[in-house]
């Protein structure tokens, strides 16, 4: 079968077998087995399968376009790519809205690699959440009035929730326009809020659920906004190009969001496109016809729109800039929403706390999901983003980076510190993409999300075998648990980017984030004023990252049990949480090489084959900020700028690792001196930047003045005129009563006592006497024969 | 004095032995009498009905009515074999009120069927009288009352309404299929009904003897 | 012997159906016995039956008849006594199951 | 052919007397069918039970092949004392033979003994015949009552019951000949069946299995044994017959015996071909109203013969000899019937009453219904029945409907009767067969 016709429809199998199990358990979850537990089975086949035909479709992929073919290309030409319709929901005027597929080399590694993370957290899973095979008293969630509550078990709940995540995920990668994007995108929220709140009964789990529920609506806000902006300007949600039928009953192509913003006839450079020219032109043109400000202003500007059809008047308009407004808008409207979803600063204070659902779960949407559907977004609208725009995301990947690896240095918490360290690894990839690193950007993406997930179900094991996620009394868990503390290990060089510099030997991390630093350098390169900032920052970021990571490892597993009870109890987890944790340490291990004898196939070349169109050269300048430069992506690659970037990032991670060592595995020197040196700043950092007592002060206090007020309001005005009317109402009710009890009650009883005083007498007819019955019926005919002779002659037929 | 018109002859003996049967069944006071006498009539009645020409009707009613009298007499022995039910009277005042009552209906009913005296004497077999006429008559009316008319009148094909002008009125209207099924289904149920009604109970104690003794359980 | 020539019309038929009818109502009216009563009932039905076939029959009616009607209806009500027999017979041996008796004097709680 | 009453006219007398005579000589006919049968099995049951159960009396006694047996029995029946219980009720006790044996003996009226000598040929015959054969029970239950013994009525109420219960299949397995042959008429059913041994009714599948299921039922609505509960001598002493002696019994038993007779008739007309003998001789021979072959010859003969006797009417006497042929036919087969009852009656034991209700209830009832449904669904599938009957019924009366024109007719049917504007042919036998029971008698003087 053609690829076209074959791709799509084993990817929609792909993306629908977890809808069928999330329905399957909707409707049958309590009937599986004891308490649910075939639950799990069925989730995990469904999602085990859609990893299968994951890899099915990618080998399919690969016979067509081999990884090889798109390096000769190299950015001068689109990406190849599949999309099209399957359902068509409705056309409103040019806008439509329906069920598509845009299908490339990036679509496809985020298919395999959300299906195979996903798979392997399902069967962690099944072994994590045992506990809800049974009635759960719950330790950690005590009510108001200090009880325990004791609850059913929710075990198939968990992967009727986890399955609709990962068919939401699914939808959001495959989709082919952006009102699908969006409409997954929110089911990915609605699903993080409900796994985040899976233990809801616990007040810190349901307020963590509502603060990631509503501080991502905040980011969604800009993201409306720039949808609206793009169906302004573009008149369409698709990506690609996309056929429609005119009236003439003809078949044409009509342009998708890429070749409109970057048109093939434009060389593939980023281009206003013409709609939203028109529409700058319009809104200027009718707001100087409403000022009316002098006679000529009002030709000129009624002239620009009779001009709007003629093509020609375009060109200068766009030269002009009108529309590139526009065009800003729309770009971080989009990155708004990536910025609530990636958890960016100020939006990031959410997945911290989302560490109260249970750890699968952060490590779902810290790794596959939720997270990464926010940098995926702004790799796939990476055409669409000025510099300017590009700008604004380097800035906040910067400022993220570094926020959140300060605060992962005094998290005590084990999965508090992941969470940080995943906010600073999402700032890593944000600054890569901000910086014209598209490449390094997504390759980060990949890597992190096999090595984070690795971590997070390592730090789950710990969990399950402790009990508690303090730090301070764990330690000396190597003995008790070898192939966590091993698997984790792997996990925490790999996010440091272990590797041997100046070759190609490392762990996955290694490639990714050395490429950051790479194009962190080249950007400094091309802009000598202010690429400093970012190298600094993302160098000191990666050394932090190398050093709170070692930190967490040797705090857990290195040294002598701190905690005598805690250390009994732990144990190894069972085969089926640490089967998955191997996988997913030879993915954080090697997940970044080359796959030996295929001519360099692997995760890097197939990204090469993704990247948009015309972004690979660089540009420079935007047209409000057009001191910016950004830098072709090879010249990251040049062998000099390499080495140094390799070398710096080597430097500064052994240096991370080595104060870890000193601190935490040799323990020569206390941290406590460290924090009774500098007590202001380690509350600051302890207190993660103030950001929610910011929040706290700024709006949430504001905002329940105003509630306050509002419900005096309520009280004093409204409820006092309710009141009042309501006690009128009585009173009118008074007076009614009176008249019903006088006047109309009477007169029924009056009624009711007649016919009682006639059924008393009429009684006496009633003899019960069958007979006398009979007797009367025939009194009866008679007298109606008589009656009728009376007025109708012929009755008696005379 | 012309010829004997048998179908005359014939009426009045089965009306006098119908009428004669049904004031006896009024008059005897034995149940078993009774259901005697009115098996009488009813086959008089019968026998009226085979001189109106409908001899599936006669027949039916000699089945239904004679087996269904039967069964009343069944239960008439079964259930006052005893003595005292034998014969149950009525006060003397009853009788007088009852038959003016009925002497009223009966002079009300007899003055309607007088009204008709020779307003319809349609066929000629009464003028006639001559026997090969009454034979041609009496082969019509068969024809017109056997029973493959009446079935074709259930499916709603009229074979008496042939001539009839207005095809609505030669169609008989409707056939009566629909009033055929109800009534069977009225049968079912009724039989389903009447075995309910009449199924063997645990306890039968009647109310009056319910009365006199308490089981002496319930004042503990 | 005049009345045996002449023919028999519809008023003859007439005549013996209200015989019949009022026979069957008095039945009704003096029998304590409720299987008196149910013969009652037949008879006025048989009554009844007997005009049907009077005026559905073209030999006593003419052309003004009832046709085939006339039959179908009787068929009807006969098929109705009999169902009506059955469940009265029903009745009547649950009456005698309850108040041991068949008298229908006695069945009197309904007295106002 | 000439008939009975046609021969009568020929007297000087007033056509009434005529009639009544006619009447009178065809009742007598059957009368004496009727109790010659009953005399006839009474000697049959005693030579038959004989040889079953090893008797030596009856084997021997009473002259040749014991011919004086039934003499002896009437003689010493007549002779006995007509004894009354002092609790009976007189009227009815003395009533209830005659009804019994009336309603047996109404039975033959309607029993086609040969195609054209049956007394009355109804096109309910069948029907008819169901609904007088019940009325026996009426004496049976009456004497029961009016004895005022506890015997008697424990005799009739069981009586009741059983016949009550087993006219309900009995009448189902008629339905089932009724529907294969499209007419109630007895006589048609018996026309149906002409020609060879197959052409019988029984020979129909569902027509076998209910000819077992009606064997049955006629069993047990004659009271014979294994069914004879009402009489079962020793439990009731002698049933509803224990007060009875001398002739009043003679009555119940004619009745019983002429009832084997009807009901072993009534099976041989609705399933063994009636008069119809398994080769079709008397077609062979002509001894038909066919004026050709054998039959015309002895028809010259015959007409020679009588019209110097002084009779010149025209005597069909090859269709008479065809009659008897015919009625010969059918005696033989009524007898081998009532031979097969009291076959049955020595070898079986007697039934429970329980076991008796369900036979009927739960075997007879739902087989008859099931070779209702079956002969339904055979009539379709090989239309030359009940079927095709309807079928050629509805098409001219569908086609006169929406052919004619409104206005042709209308004069002239007005005036006529509208039965008449039917072909009679398309009637099928509704046309000749259905006469009232009065008109059949004033139609043969016309003869």
């Amino acid at each position: 079968m053609d690829l076209n016709v074959l791709l799509p429809r084993l990817l929609a199998l792909a993306w629908l077998l977890p809808l069928c199990s999330f329905a399957l358990i909707v409707f049958f979850g309590p009937r599986m087995g004891r308490a649910g537990r075939y639950a799990a089975h069925v989730a995990t086949t469904a999602i085990i399968a859609a990893c299968v035909l994951s890899f099915a479709s990618l080998g399919l992929w690969l016979t067509q376009h081999p990884v090889g073919a798109a390096h000769g290309a190299h950015a001068a030409a689109v990406p190849p790519h599949i999309n099209g319709d399957w359902y068509s929901l409705g056309e409103f005027g040019s806008l439509r809205v329906t069920i598509g597929y845009y299908i490339d080399a990036l679509t496809l590694c985020m298919f395999c690699m959300v299906t195979l993370v996903a798979s392997c957290i399902h069967v962690y899973s099944a072994g994590y959440m045992h506990g809800e095979l049974h009635d759960v008293f719950d330790t950690f969630g005590p009510t108001e009035e200090g009880r325990m509550i004791r609850r059913r078990g929710r075990y198939y709940r968990f992967f009727q929730c986890l399955s609709l995540f990962c068919f939401s995920m699914l939808g959001l990668v495959l989709a082919g326009n952006v009102a699908m994007v969006f409409v997954f995108w929110e089911l990915v929220g609605i699903c993080s809020y409900l796994l985040i709140g899976f233990w809801h009964e616990r007040k810190s789990a349901s307020n963590a659920a509502n603060k990631a529920f509503i501080v991502n609506r905040v980011g969604d806000f800009g993201m409306i906004v720039g949808l609206m902006a793009v169906w302004t300007g573009m008149g369409t949600f698709s990506f690609g190009d996309y056929k429609v039928t005119k009236a003439d009953g003809t078949v044409a192509m009509a342009p998708g969001i890429f070749s409109q913003v970057r048109p093939a006839a434009n060389e593939h450079k980023l281009q206003i496109p013409d709609g939203m020219v028109k529409s700058a032109v319009g809104s200027q043109a009718s707001n100087v016809l409403v000022g009316k400000s002098d006679a000529k202003a009002v030709a000129v500007a009624a002239q620009d729109i009779r001009d709007l059809s003629a093509p020609q008047k375009l060109k200068d308009w766009r030269s002009q800039g009108l529309g590139y407004g526009l065009l800003v808008i729309a770009g971080l409207g989009i990155f708004c929403g990536c910025v609530g979803k990636s958890a960016q600063v100020p939006l990031h204070v959410w997945l911290p706390d989302a560490m109260e659902g249970p750890t699968p779960v952060s490590a779902l949407i810290h790794a596959a999901t939720m997270v990464a559907a926010g940098v995926y977004l702004v790799g796939r609208f990476y055409p669409v983003f000025t510099p300017e725009v590009l700008m604004v995301i380097a800035c906040i990947g910067c400022a993220t980076l570094f926020i959140a690896a300060t605060v992962a240095l005094t998290a005590t918490d084990i999965k508090r510190v992941l969470a940080y360290s995943t906010v600073s690894q999402l700032g890593f990839m944000m600054l890569a993409l901000g910086l014209g690193g598209w490449l390094a950007g997504m390759l980060h993406l990949f890597t992190h999300a096999f090595f984070k997930s690795l971590l997070f179900l390592c730090s789950g094991s710990v969990i399950h075998a402790c009990g508690t996620n303090e730090m301070p009394s764990m330690g000396g868990l190597r003995r008790k648990m070898p192939i966590t503390a091993m698997t984790m290990l792997i996990g925490c060089l790999a996010i440091a980017g272990a590797g041997i510099p100046a070759t190609v030997i490392g762990f996955s991390g290694f490639y990714s984030k050395d490429s950051i630093i790479a194009q962190d350098l080249s950007f400094w390169a091309a802009n000598p004023r202010l690429g400093g900032w970012f190298f600094y920052a993302a160098l000191f970021g990666a050394g932090l990252t190398a050093f709170y990571m070692f930190r967490l490892w040797y705090m857990t597993f290195a040294g002598n049990p701190r905690d005598g009870h805690v250390y009994y109890h732990a144990h190894e987890s069972p085969s089926s949480m640490t089967v998955p944790l191997m996988i997913l340490a030879v993915l954080a291990a090697v997940g970044a090489w080359n796959i030996p004898f295929t001519g360099g196939l692997g995760l890097q070349s197939l990204l090469q084959q993704a990247q948009p169109a015309g972004i690979a050269d660089g540009v420079s300048g935007g047209l409000y900020w057009s001191s910016i430069a950004m830098p072709a992506q090879h010249l990251a690659h040049e062998h000099a700028n390499a080495i140094k970037a390799e070398w710096a990032a080597f430097g500064v991670a052994l240096v991370g690792f080595l104060l870890a060592t000193v601190f935490y595995g040799l323990r020569k020197l206390d941290p406590a001196d460290v924090t009774r040196a500098f007590p202001r700043l380690y509350r600051f950092l302890f207190r993660k930047w103030m950001f929610d007592e910011l929040y706290s002060y700024c709006l949430v206090r504001p905002m329940l003045k105003i509630s306050d007020w509002v419900a005096a309001v309520d009280r004093r005005g409204i409820d006092w005129l309710v009141d009042g009317s309501a006690r009128a109402i009585e009173g009118i009710a008074r007076v009614d009563d009176w008249f019903d009890r006088i006047f109309i009650d009477r007169a029924v009883n009056v009624a009711a006592r007649w016919t009682y005083a006639l059924g008393m007498r009429l009684r006496t007819i009633e003899t019960g006497n069958v007979r006398q019955y009979v007797l009367w019926l025939v009194v009866a005919t008679v007298g109606l024969f008589v009656l009728m002779s009376f007025f109708w002659s012929y009755a008696i037929a005379g | 004095m012309g010829p004997i018109n048998w179908q005359t002859c014939f009426f009045f003996l089965m009306a006098a032995i119908a009428c004669g049967a049904a004031i006896a069944v009024v008059i005897s006071s034995n149940i078993v009498r009774m259901a005697c006498w009115l098996v009488l009539s009813l086959a008089a009645v019968a026998g009226l009905f085979f001189l109106t020409g409908a001899e599936f009707l006669g027949a039916v009613q000699l089945m239904v009515y004679v087996g269904g009298t039967m069964v009343l007499l069944i239960f008439g022995v079964m259930l006052t074999a005893r003595g005292p039910f034998v014969s149950m009277k009525i006060g003397a005042a009853q009788w007088v009120v009852a038959v003016i009552a009925a002497g009223a209906l009966l002079t009300v009913l007899l003055q309607a069927a007088f009204g008709t005296f020779g307003q319809t004497q349609g066929k000629p077999i009464a003028a006639a009288g001559s026997s090969r006429e009454l034979a041609a008559s009496g082969n019509d009316v068969a024809d017109a009352a056997s029973y493959s008319p009446l079935g074709l009148g259930l499916i709603g094909v009229r074979i008496d309404r042939l001539a009839e002008r207005d095809h609505v009125l030669r169609g008989g209207m409707s056939g009566y299929l629909l009033p055929f099924e109800i009534i069977s289904v009225h049968l079912v149920v009724v039989l389903v009904g009447a075995a309910y009604l009449a199924r063997a109970r645990r306890r039968m104690v009647p109310r009056h003897w319910r009365g006199g003794e308490q089981p002496s359980g319930v004042e503990d | 012997m005049s009345i045996f020539c002449e023919p028999v019309g519809l008023s003859h038929y007439l005549v013996v159906s209200a015989i019949l009818f009022v026979c069957g109502v008095l039945c009704m009216t003096t029998k304590r016995n409720v299987l008196g009563v149910l013969m009652g009932i037949e008879l006025v039905l048989n009554g009844a039956n007997l005009n049907f076939m009077a005026f559905g029959s073209p030999a006593i009616c003419g052309t003004s008849t009832l046709g085939l009607d006339g039959q179908l209806i009787a068929l009807f009500v006969i098929v109705l006594a009999a169902a009506e027999a059955a469940v009265a017979l029903a009745i009547a041996l649950n009456y005698y199951h309850t108040h041991a008796t068949v008298d229908v004097d006695r069945g009197n709680e309904l007295k106002g | 052919m000439v008939s009975m009453t046609e021969l009568l006219t020929l007297l000087p007398l007033p056509s009434w007397i005529v009639l009544t005579i006619a009447g009178a000589i065809q009742a007598a006919l059957l009368l004496v069918v009727a109790l010659c049968s009953a005399v006839i099995f009474i000697w049959l049951e005693r030579k038959v039970s004989a040889r079953i159960q090893d008797r030596l009396g009856p084997t021997r006694v009473g002259g040749r092949f014991g011919w004086l047996q039934p003499p002896a029995d009437g003689i010493k029946l007549l002779l006995k004392e007509d004894l009354i219980p002092a609790a009976a009720d007189r009227a009815l006790y003395r009533l209830a033979p005659y009804i019994s044996f009336c309603a047996t003996f109404c039975v033959f009226l309607a029993l086609p003994f040969a195609a054209g000598w049956v007394a009355l040929q109804l096109n309910v015959a069948a029907f008819f015949v169901l609904a007088v054969a019940g009325l026996e029970v009426f004496g049976v239950i009456l004497g029961g009552y009016s004895s005022g013994s506890k015997w008697s009525l424990y005799g009739a109420m069981r009586e009741a019951a059983q016949v009550i219960s087993y006219e309900i299949p009995l009448a189902l397995c008629v339905v089932v000949v009724v529907l294969l042959a499209g007419t109630m008429d007895l006589v048609e059913i018996g026309r149906q069946q002409e020609g060879w041994l197959w052409n019988w009714n029984i020979f129909n599948p569902f027509a076998f299995v209910t000819f077992w299921v009606y064997c049955t039922c006629a069993l047990a609505n004659t009271n014979r044994a294994p069914f004879d509960l009402p009489e079962a001598e020793s439990e009731l002493v002698a049933g509803f017959l224990t007060e009875y002696s001398g002739f009043r019994w003679v009555y119940f038993f004619m009745g019983e015996y002429a009832a084997m007779f009807a009901v072993s008739g009534l099976g041989a007309i609705l399933f063994l071909g009636g008069w119809n003998g398994p080769v079709p001789v008397s077609q062979w021979l002509g001894l038909s109203v066919d004026p050709h072959g054998l039959g015309a010859w002895i028809d010259a003969a015959g007409n020679w013969a009588t019209a110097h006797i002084g009779i010149h009417e025209h005597v069909c006497f090859a269709a008479w000899l065809g009659n008897l042929l015919g009625m010969c036919n059918f005696v033989i087969k009524a007898v081998l019937g009532a031979t097969c009852m009291i076959w049955v009656r020595w070898t079986m034991p007697r039934l429970r009453i329980d076991q008796v209700m369900t036979t009927c209830l739960k075997y007879c009832v739902p087989i008859a219904s099931a070779m209702i449904a079956g002969v339904l669904v055979w009539s379709f599938v090989f239309p030359s029945g009940v079927v095709a009957y309807v079928t050629a019924q509805l098409r001219p009366a569908i086609e006169h409907r929406e052919a004619a024109p409104p206005k042709a007719p209308a004069k002239k049917t007005a005036t006529k009767s509208t039965a008449r504007t039917i072909p009679r042919g398309e009637l099928g036998e509704g046309g000749g067969a259905g006469r009232s029971l009065l008109v059949y008698g004033t139609e043969e003087v016309e003869r």
